[in-house]
């Protein structure tokens, strides 16, 4: 196990390093940039390359590679020009990380809560309407873009019934103390319960819009998983033995079932990255996404770089977390 | 006072039975010429109702967007509506007579280029979903077939590939391009599509290469690259196929959102429905309708090709015929 | 072994080692699967040689490498006097037309999608035996009706077949290039008991018709004596006994060779309320990490003190009443056990597998009686 | 007439009432828009008290589906049952769903073919073990758990407490057998019905299984239901045999008399097919020809008339009519062999 | 879309005495130093609370006076004294004086290596900095007495004083620059590290800098008690960041937000019938369509630009495509500023005359690559895609063949532009003050650079220097005299690039707020903001 985890360790450091040139020269091989960013309609040659000359943008690649490796191996991810400009690109993940984290997490709690019963009941009900119906609900989820989702989301529940708050993350004038940037942790930390539920009330309706496409996913992949099981021989037996459905929902079916579905979870994390640059946009929700999308439009290079090179050690991480979990859950890899 | 231990009787009725069996095997094989396995899988789906409203759906999309420019009731690059159209007031013209949906908001006719839109989608859909395919096919069958560092190699890059959310990829692929235009939309696409299918193809390849029917005809003394394209790679192409018909949702879906988010074609002259989409979010507030139909044209193809896969697939799962 | 012209193939010494991979970074071979571990058999021209073993003991593995589909680690087949297992690439390609294989499971060994033509034609093809169109025609009629298949059968598909015809196409693709040896890798066991028969049948007459050579694997005793004149019982990667068939079964030497005939169930009330039954315990140890010695001494009830486990018998020919010369045997103890000097024993589970303890074997006729297990009746 | 059960009265004395009865089963697959299909077709078999009977017959007759429908374990849709199965006075094909939930596991116990895909792979064997006897016996799981130990010893598994915490791919395929047969006597039940337990092991492997199931039915007192197609494990353990063929019993006898004068063209055809150990070397085989995709519908015929050696004109015209009883008899115009 | 919302309910009206207001900003300040800053976003901050020598009169693009109370240049207009008001204090008590203003103008000029590159506002009017002072505007500035500065420049320019309404160009206090080492600013990668100060801003203006919540996206002004003129209206001024258009429609209509700027023209009727007031600036821009004769040589035969502009339904553009109160233009600058000449005849829509001159200059078969912007909205052009589309059809209908280009407006829309890769893009301009220079010379004063390549031109020479020419008239009517006559030359005999129109931006505030100014400069002052009441 622990050589398992060793290899891939080392194979996710080879990933990052190569990624970090791929990600390096991509940046740099697109057109415009940071310097038309800042300039705008501003723009002449000669302000353009004097601006070049001061970032070191005019080095060849290699040079510039070179020094951002340096920097890097320093802990210096250079800084961002737009985003938070001045700020240590690192520091600005890092600051956008909680509100990310507490998107995501909320968004594949709901995914997970729906999709796998509702999986289970399409697959129990093959056939049905029940069945048919969550299909098409589900496919229609994944074809609809966010903004329209979000827009319907915000204009029923935010502007017509005035439930939920529009967008941010809390609303003007709470006080609240921040502890780790999770608002809702930090209410529940400080014991600022209005804090909390006031940040809750923010999480929902961006949650639910993220959550669509992992609900799809999870909710697919349990039925077709669960499909597969009812078929086994094993749950034939567990019949035979006369054993009461809770038990055999629970411990026969679902649980065998769960395993491809575990995966799954860990791969839809990478997705949940991507969606999160919209929905975060869509939201004025301030975390990774959001801070993704402007580095993408204002051409911030270095907090795209630590961005990118970021989501892809989340990516592998947690997927690594899914490899050991799943080994945890399923004792044919366990005790190999 | 059985026969068993008369040897000569045994015999005679031995006998008397292996003509009978040979008389058998033949009567119990019907004159008529075999039915193939897609033959018989379509025996299968024509019975499926999920597979026959995915069908409907895709076949009556592909002819619309083969005949749309002819039955389209008006030119998608007039402004007919155009005087109409006032930025506060009426930024979107609505239905009126010979104007079923109303206008854009360049005062053209809505449900011509909804129609016209199709094809553009089917295009992009197609071409991106057979170039996808190609790619994958390439690499899947040369790591599928040679194995050993090679399948190594292309597997690693294809993990790279796989681990980077398909559509922020097909994003970068996209912006990597100077000049948005279709193709780059369809070539960002189909990159994103690649690794799936070269995965999903060595997969089957790998799988194909230890069966026992590739074993004959290796046994045979059958050439390798024969094997590899006659035996391997037609019985390996079942999931790609129906990968194929999902992809093609996807593919659309993709298209859609890259046109959305200004990656596309950027000609207005011929419509498509991601950048009417995209247009559209402008005027989500007054005018949503102006998003719902593209967004609801894109629902109903994809999904008819999803249905469509799924059932496929379903179909060519042994496992699933029960 | 007389005669070295009528031997067809010769196995000498042959090994067929799996590696098992691992690593942190790079995989090593951390450890091989003696699948196949010094075998040594040769066949004469125009018999049948039955191969039997449990499951896994590799007797696929060895019927695949005399063929050459699996690559040898170790060891030589001569096969006609040329050997085969350093051949390679185009050569040994053009050899291939000489030996066939037909296999276990009739469908998945047919490629679906091509029709019993194109199936047949594709090994014509391949050997630059499919040069005039009418000729090829003529060939695939005179294979269909050597299987026993109506010409219609030329233009189905695999899955339009029931599962004893569709061996019947596997037979016809392997005849179809005309070899001289045929691996049959157990051709029945995938089918119905009274389909097996009709496949035995056919696998008999057309070696009456066209003299070929067969080497069949199986792991049913009863078919294999059946059809085999002479019998390999294979044990974890290799060859325990080797006789004549009627000999086997009259006079079987090896402890593993007489487990394996006792536990045959004999569709006979009679023979099965009276016959003694030799229950080994435990099951195969794994080839990955065989038992040192004699391989079977784990599970062996005439396993003795020395020997047995330090030191790998050889197939040798032992003076033992009604075997002959060509009944070799790779037992320490043969003769004496034979000779009725060694007693079966108890044995313990041992450490490589759960074991099983003993139990009564009731007879159904008479009131049942307690038995232990490797008591003799 | 004159073949005796050897053994019918060792329990339940007497002429023992039967424990099951089976009458008339029909079990039919209708599928969308697909024909319906007769899988079973009428079948009518007793079992008593510690009895033995087997059900043996070609892939594909019904043996499973048999066995499956008195279970209550056909799949929620797409079939039709029809016909009784009376168990201890009371039709199981009528019983609630959860009046058959009490009896299953605890009353009748099923052994599968397969033990691998059998056990829960996921699930430790103990568990597995004990989860019966909680549900069943209403013992805690700390109760069972050195019931299940024992069970297990008693199926010749070695250190039985080391193994409770294993799971199914740990142990070998003998072993998983032994496991589920320890499963399915957790609970002492009246009948256990073993489909082809022994169909995916070893001979050798197959014989401790079978010695296993012998003594088992002779120390408990167990009726068994063994599902085969080896006519040589029937030999071996059954009372009684019914031989089906398409899905209806083509005929039955108690063993001795079946095999010595077996009466229907099938099963003449069965037995002359199995090449033997005991035979005369170099001797053909006579099999049945042709397979059961040449079967004709019994509602108008023999099914078995277009294999069938012996055929004669009514055997395409009609259907043959059970000639016998509930202990022997056979279904045939035309039967091989002299009158009895 | 009717909302029926509950007014009472707003989170608006929370806080103490006299109410919040907040304003959906679409994007987030970049740092708190105006000097540094070069976006709007961070300018409608920054503006809250700092102010200049110089100001502008709300709703207007006049210059009147702020912390000066008055200027008078000496006759060559070189050196300029300015008398500064005498009761203003910074926000950290520091006194406001004539040592303060030249604290303040040598520390701009000043800067290291990165800081030249980051005060670009600076840059841009004044040219260069202390390092190359001689090619310098400014040359120093001097206490002539405690509230009286003497700034000196090295020549007259139409900018000056003007320029000094420009926000960069703002007061600050100099001991808090001195404090936060707000020269400090250094090139690390890519981008600039800005010292403490850049968060910690202190002005003298209405509104004091309260924090920054970057995890909300939120900025807190509070009121400045010790401001030196009316005290602001509402005791708190919060800026909450809402990228999306529609989320901040939305959040106005939801009540969590009081205003928001740049709303979609489209939306303008939908919020004003929900009982928003949706404030129209005036025009202080120019969209124009830009040619280059250099990447197409046909264009350089005025012919065939004319035949272009005649070709142009603009008209219909603006009444179809632009907001209310959009107009056509007549020249390249909003008939605000001064040196706009008021004679120009507009081009008139003339289809067949367009054919006819392309046909007189041999060129029918023009072919045109014709770019847009995506990914962007600016005043000037708040839809390009919309406004590109009815450009192109007009082209495409005196048969001239476009060749569709595009990209995003940081991803190489603008670099293309400059690199002259496009034969005709669409492109514009918003004015910093009132300054025709600051219009016209920005567009054709460089000679060497210029988008619209008037290097390839014979007139091109000739119209950069008569522009600069023009700048430097001291008096203020003739110096607007030779521009209108610039101006008149320039859409006759030049025609270098098609102005196409003037749009209004407009801004939006909720029910209940009053007070909002208007200002064609985008620059509104929110001090005078009263929210809540009903
Ligand atoms: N390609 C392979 N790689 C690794 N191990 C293999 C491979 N093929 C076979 N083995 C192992 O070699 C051993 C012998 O396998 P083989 O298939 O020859 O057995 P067998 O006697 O034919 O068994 P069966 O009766 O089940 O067909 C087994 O333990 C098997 O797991
Ligand atoms: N769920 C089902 N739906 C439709 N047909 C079925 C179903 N289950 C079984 N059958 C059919 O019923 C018939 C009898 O099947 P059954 O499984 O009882 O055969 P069997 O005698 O047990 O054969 P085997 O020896 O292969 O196990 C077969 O033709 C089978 O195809
Ligand atoms: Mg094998
Ligand atoms: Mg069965």
């Amino acid at each position: 196990m622990i050589r398992f985890v060793v290899r891939r360790l080392l194979q996710m450091c080879v990933v990052v390093v190569v990624l970090s040139m791929l990600v390096f020269g991509w940046l740099r091989s697109l057109p415009g940039g940071p310097v038309s960013a800042m300039l705008g309609e501003r723009q002449t040659p000669e302000r353009r390359a004097a601006l070049e000359a001061a970032l070191g943008l005019d080095q060849p690649l290699p040079v510039q590679y070179a020094k951002f490796m340096e920097r890097a191996v320093h802990g210096n991810f250079g800084v961002s020009t737009k985003v938070l400009p001045g700020e240590d690109a690192l520091d600005v993940f890092l600051s956008r990380l909680p509100a990310t984290i507490e998107l995501s997490f909320l968004a594949m709690l709901l995914a997970i809560a729906l999709g796998i019963p509702l999986g289970y009941i399409a697959a129990r009900r093959q056939g049905s309407y029940v069945d048919t119906g969550a299909v098409i609900f589900s496919l229609v989820g994944v074809a609809v873009p966010v903004f329209f989702t979000a827009f319907l989301l915000k204009y029923s529940f935010a502007v017509e019934w005035n439930l939920l708050p529009v967008s941010g993350r809390q609303s003007t004038g709470v006080d609240a103390t921040r502890v780790t940037g999770m608002f809702v942790l930090d209410g529940i930390l400080t014991r600022e319960w209005d804090a909390s539920w006031d940040a809750l009330k923010h999480l929902i309706l961006p949650s639910v819009a993220l959550a669509t496409i992992p609900f799809a996913v999870i909710f697919r992949i349990t039925r077709a998983s669960v499909l597969d099981v009812l078929d086994e021989d094993y749950v034939r037996t567990a019949e035979a033995k006369g054993l009461t459905s809770r038990v055999i929902r629970g411990r026969h079916v679902l649980r065998n079932a769960m395993l491809p579905v575990t995966t799954t979870i860990g791969l839809q994390v990478g997705g949940l990255l991507a969606g999160a640059v919209l929905t975060e946009s869509v939201f004025s929700f301030r975390g990774v996404g959001d801070a993704l999308a402007t580095a993408f439009r204002e051409k911030d290079y270095p907090v795209l770089q630590v961005l990118i090179l970021a989501a892809a050690v989340i990516y592998v991480l947690v997927n690594l977390l899914v490899d050991i979990a799943y080994a945890v859950i399923d004792p044919r890899i366990r005790t190999r | 006072m059985d026969q068993t231990d008369e040897p000569t009787r045994r015999t005679s009725y031995g006998q008397r039975r292996k003509d009978r069996i040979d008389a058998l095997a033949a009567a119990s094989i019907d004159e008529e010429p075999g039915i193939s396995l897609i033959r018989s899988a379509w025996k299968r789906l024509r019975r499926n109702p999920i597979f026959l409203v995915g069908l409907a759906i895709t076949v009556a999309f592909v002819v619309l967007a083969a005949i749309a420019p002819w039955i389209a009731p008006w030119d998608v690059t007039a402004s007919p509506l155009l005087d109409k159209v006032r930025p506060q007031t009426n930024p979107v013209p609505g239905p009126e007579p010979g104007h079923l949906l109303g206008g854009d908001d360049r005062g053209r006719d809505l449900f011509s280029r909804l129609l016209v839109g199709s094809r553009q989608t089917l295009v992009v859909g197609v071409f991106a979903t057979l170039f996808g395919l190609l790619g994958g096919l390439t690499l899947g069958t040369i790591a599928g077939a040679l194995g050993g560092w090679v399948d190594s190699l292309v597997m690693r890059i294809v993990d790279v590939l796989l681990s980077v959310p398909s559509l922020l990829l097909a994003f970068t692929v996209a912006s990597l391009a100077r000049e948005p235009s279709q193709w780059t939309l369809i070539i960002a696409i189909a990159i994103v599509q690649v690794p799936i299918f070269a995965r999903l193809l060595r997969g089957a390849m790998l799988a194909q290469r230890s069966s026992d029917h590739v074993l004959a005809a290796r046994s045979l003394g059958v050439r390798p690259w024969a094997i590899v394209f006659r035996h391997m790679l037609p019985n390996a192409m079942g999931p790609v196929i129906v990968q194929a018909t999902l992809s093609l949702a996807v593919a659309i879906i993709d298209a859609a959102a890259l046109s959305f988010l200004g990656l596309g074609n950027p000609d207005q002259r011929q419509p498509e429905w991601g950048q009417m989409l995209g247009l559209a979010q402008r005027y989500i507030s007054e005018a949503p309708h102006l998003a719902f139909y593209p967004a609801g044209c894109i629902i109903v193809v994809a999904l008819g090709f999803t249905l469509m896969g799924e059932s496929l697939r379903e179909a060519l799962d042994p496992k699933s015929r029960r | 072994m007389s005669e070295s012209a009528d031997i067809l193939v010769e196995v000498r010494g042959l090994e067929v080692h799996f590696p098992i991979k691992s690593g942190i970074v790079f995989d090593r071979t951390v450890g091989h699967v003696l699948a196949v571990d010094g075998v040594d058999l040769s066949i004469r021209r125009g018999e049948t040689y039955g191969l039997v073993g449990e499951s896994g003991c590799g007797k696929s593995t060895l019927g695949k490498a005399i063929l050459n589909l699996e690559p040898p680690t170790a060891g030589s087949i001569v096969f006609d006097g040329v050997d085969i297992a350093s051949l390679k690439g185009e050569e040994l390609r053009r050899e291939r037309k000489r030996f066939q294989m037909v296999f276990q499971d009739p469908l998945s060994s047919l490629d679906p999608r091509q029709t019993v033509e194109s199936l047949l034609v594709e090994g014509l093809r391949a050997h630059g035996m499919d040069t005039d169109k009418a000729k090829t025609r003529a060939r695939l009629r005179e294979l269909m009706s050597a299987v026993g298949l109506p010409v219609a059968a030329l233009s189905k598909y695999p899955h339009e077949f029931s599962g004893g015809q569709r061996q019947r196409v596997g037979i016809a693709r392997a005849l179809s290039v005309g070899p001289d040896l045929i691996v049959a890798d157990e051709p029945v066991s995938a089918l119905d008991v009274s389909i097996q028969a009709q496949v035995i049948n056919l696998l008999q007459d057309l070696q009456d018709e066209l003299g070929l050579t067969y080497l069949v694997v199986a792991h049913d005793l009863a078919v294999v004596r059946h059809i085999s004149d002479r019998i390999g019982v294979m044990y974890l990667g290799g060859l325990v006994e080797e006789s004549d068939g009627a000999e086997l079964y009259d006079v079987p030497l090896h402890p593993y060779t007489r487990a394996l005939m006792s536990a045959v169930p004999v569709p006979d009330p009679q023979v099965e309320d009276t016959r003694e039954q030799i229950l080994l315990t435990g099951d195969l140890p794994s080839p990955a990490n065989p038992p040192t010695g004699c391989r079977f001494h784990t599970r062996c009830p005439w396993r003795q003190e020395t020997l047995c486990d330090t030191e790998r018998p050889q197939l040798r020919v032992v003076e033992v009443e009604g075997a002959s010369a060509s009944h070799r045997v790779a037992c320490h103890w043969a003769e004496q056990i034979a000779a009725g000097e060694i007693q079966q024993h108890e044995v313990a589970p041992t450490l490589v597998d759960q074991g099983g303890s003993g139990f009564g074997v009731p007879d159904v006729t008479e009131p049942p009686h307690q038995m232990q297990a490797g008591d003799a009746f | 007439m004159t073949q005796q059960t050897h053994r019918p009265s060792q329990f339940g004395g007497g002429s023992a009432e039967p424990l099951l009865s089976v009458r008339d089963l029909r079990v039919t697959f209708q599928r969308h828009g697909e024909e319906a299909f007769h899988a079973v077709d009428g079948v009518s078999f007793d079992v008593r008290p510690g009895q033995t009977v087997g059900l043996v017959g070609e892939s594909g007759c019904g043996k499973s589906v048999t066995s499956l429908a008195i279970m209550g374990l056909l799949p929620d849709r797409g079939n039709h049952v029809e016909g009784t199965a009376v168990f201890d006075g009371e039709d199981l094909l009528t019983l609630s769903r959860s009046a058959m939930r009490d009896r299953r596991g605890s009353d009748i116990a099923m052994i599968f073919q397969d033990p691998l895909s059998s056990l829960n792979p996921v699930v430790t064997i103990g568990r597995q073990v004990t989860e019966v006897m909680e549900r069943h016996q209403g013992l805690s799981r700390k109760e069972a758990t050195p019931k299940a130990a024992d069970l297990l010893e008693r199926v010749g598994i070695p250190d039985p407490k080391a193994r409770l915490a294993n799971y199914p791919h740990q142990l070998s395929g003998g072993m998983r057998q032994r496991a589920l047969i320890a499963m399915a006597l957790a609970c002492n039940p009246r009948l256990l019905i073993a489909d082809e337990p022994t169909t995916a092991l070893d001979v050798t492997i197959q014989a401790q299984i079978l010695a296993l199931l012998k003594e088992l039915v002779v120390d408990t007192g167990t009726a068994l239901v063994m599902i085969t197609h080896d006519l040589g494990v029937v030999a071996g353990l059954c009372d009684e045999v019914n031989v089906l063929y398409g899905g209806k019993v083509v005929e039955r006898g108690g063993r001795h008399g079946l095999f010595k004068n077996p009466r229907h063209p099938y099963t003449v055809g069965l037995l002359n097919s199995i090449p033997r150990l005991d035979a005369v070397r170099g001797e053909k085989l006579s099999p049945v020809p042709g397979s059961v995709a040449d079967n004709l519908p019994w509602t108008s015929a023999c099914a078995f008339a277009p294999r069938c050696s012996n055929a004669i004109a009514p055997c395409t015209q009609e259907t043959p009519q059970w000639d016998g009883d509930e202990v022997v008899g056979f279904r045939c115009f035309n039967p091989m062999g002299g009158p009895r | 879309a009717d909302s029926q919302r509950d007014d009472g309910d707003g989170d608006g009206g929370g806080g103490s005495d006299d109410g919040t207001f907040i304003f959906g900003a679409a994007g987030a300040p970049e740092m708190f130093d105006p000097f540094y800053a070069t976006d709007g976003e961070t300018f409608r901050v920054t503006r809250q609370m700092f102010e200049g020598l110089v100001g502008i009169k709300p709703g207007t693009a006049e210059v009147v006076p702020e912390l000066a109370t008055e200027w008078t240049p000496n006759d060559d207009g070189t050196e300029w004294t300015f008398t500064l008001r005498d009761d203003v204090t910074f926000h950290d008590g520091e006194a406001f004086n004539a040592e303060a203003v030249c604290y303040n103008f040598d520390r701009m000029f000043d800067q290291n290596e990165a800081g030249q590159t980051a005060g670009e506002y600076w840059g841009y009017v004044m040219g260069a900095f202390s390092n190359d002072a001689e090619n310098s505007l400014y040359q120093g500035c001097e206490a002539a007495g405690e509230f009286e500065a003497v700034i000196s420049i090295s020549g007259p320019t139409s900018g000056f004083p003007t320029m000094l309404s420009l926000e960069s160009l703002s007061m600050q206090s100099p001991k808090a620059l001195e404090e936060g080492d707000a020269n400090g600013i250094a090139a690390e990668g890519e981008g600039f590290s800005f010292p403490a100060y850049a968060d910690a801003p202190v002005g003298t203006g209405p509104f004091t800098f309260g924090e920054y919540d970057e995890a909300n996206g939120t900025i807190t002004l509070a009121r400045n008690d010790d401001y030196w003129g009316d005290a602001a209206q509402t005791s708190e001024l919060v800026f909450r960041v809402i990228p999306d258009e529609s989320t901040r429609r939305q959040e106005l209509e939801a009540g969590s937000i009081n205003g928001y700027d740049l709303p979609n023209p489209v939306d303008w009727a939908g919020l004003e019938s929900d009982g928003n007031s949706v404030e129209v600036r005036d025009p202080f821009n120019i969209l124009y369509l830009g040619l280059n004769p250099e990447a197409n040589p046909a264009l350089k035969d005025l012919n065939v630009r004319k035949a272009l502009y005649h070709a142009l339904n603009r008209d219909q553009l603006v009444s179809t495509q632009l907001p209310e109160g959009a107009a056509v233009a007549t020249q390249f600058m909003p008939d605000t500023v001064s040196g706009y000449n008021t004679t120009i005849e507009p081009y008139a829509y003339d289809p067949d005359e367009a054919k006819r001159l392309l046909a007189e200059a041999g060129a029918e078969d023009l072919e045109l690559t014709f770019a847009y912007p995506t990914e962007v909205s600016r005043p000037y052009m708040p839809d390009p895609e919309k406004i590109y589309e009815a450009l192109r059809t007009d082209l495409e209908a005196v048969g001239i063949t476009v060749n569709v280009k595009t990209a995003s407006w940081n991803g190489g829309y603008l670099d293309n532009v400059t690199a002259g890769k496009y034969d005709a893009y669409i492109l514009g301009w918003t004015g910093d003050y009132d300054s025709p220079f600051n219009f016209i010379g920005t567009f054709f004063g460089n000679l060497k650079e210029n988008d619209f390549g008037t290097e390839a031109y014979p007139w091109g020479k000739t119209l950069a220097d008569d522009l600069r020419a023009a700048d430097a008239v001291v008096d203020d009517a003739e110096r607007g005299a030779a521009f209108e006559t610039l101006n008149q030359q320039i859409m006759d005999e030049y025609l270098p690039g098609l102005p196409i129109s003037h749009s209004p931006p407009a801004l939006v505030v909720g029910p209940g707020v009053d007070g909002v100014v208007p200002s064609p400069l985008t620059a509104e002052e929110f001090d005078t903001v009263t929210v809540g009441g009903e």
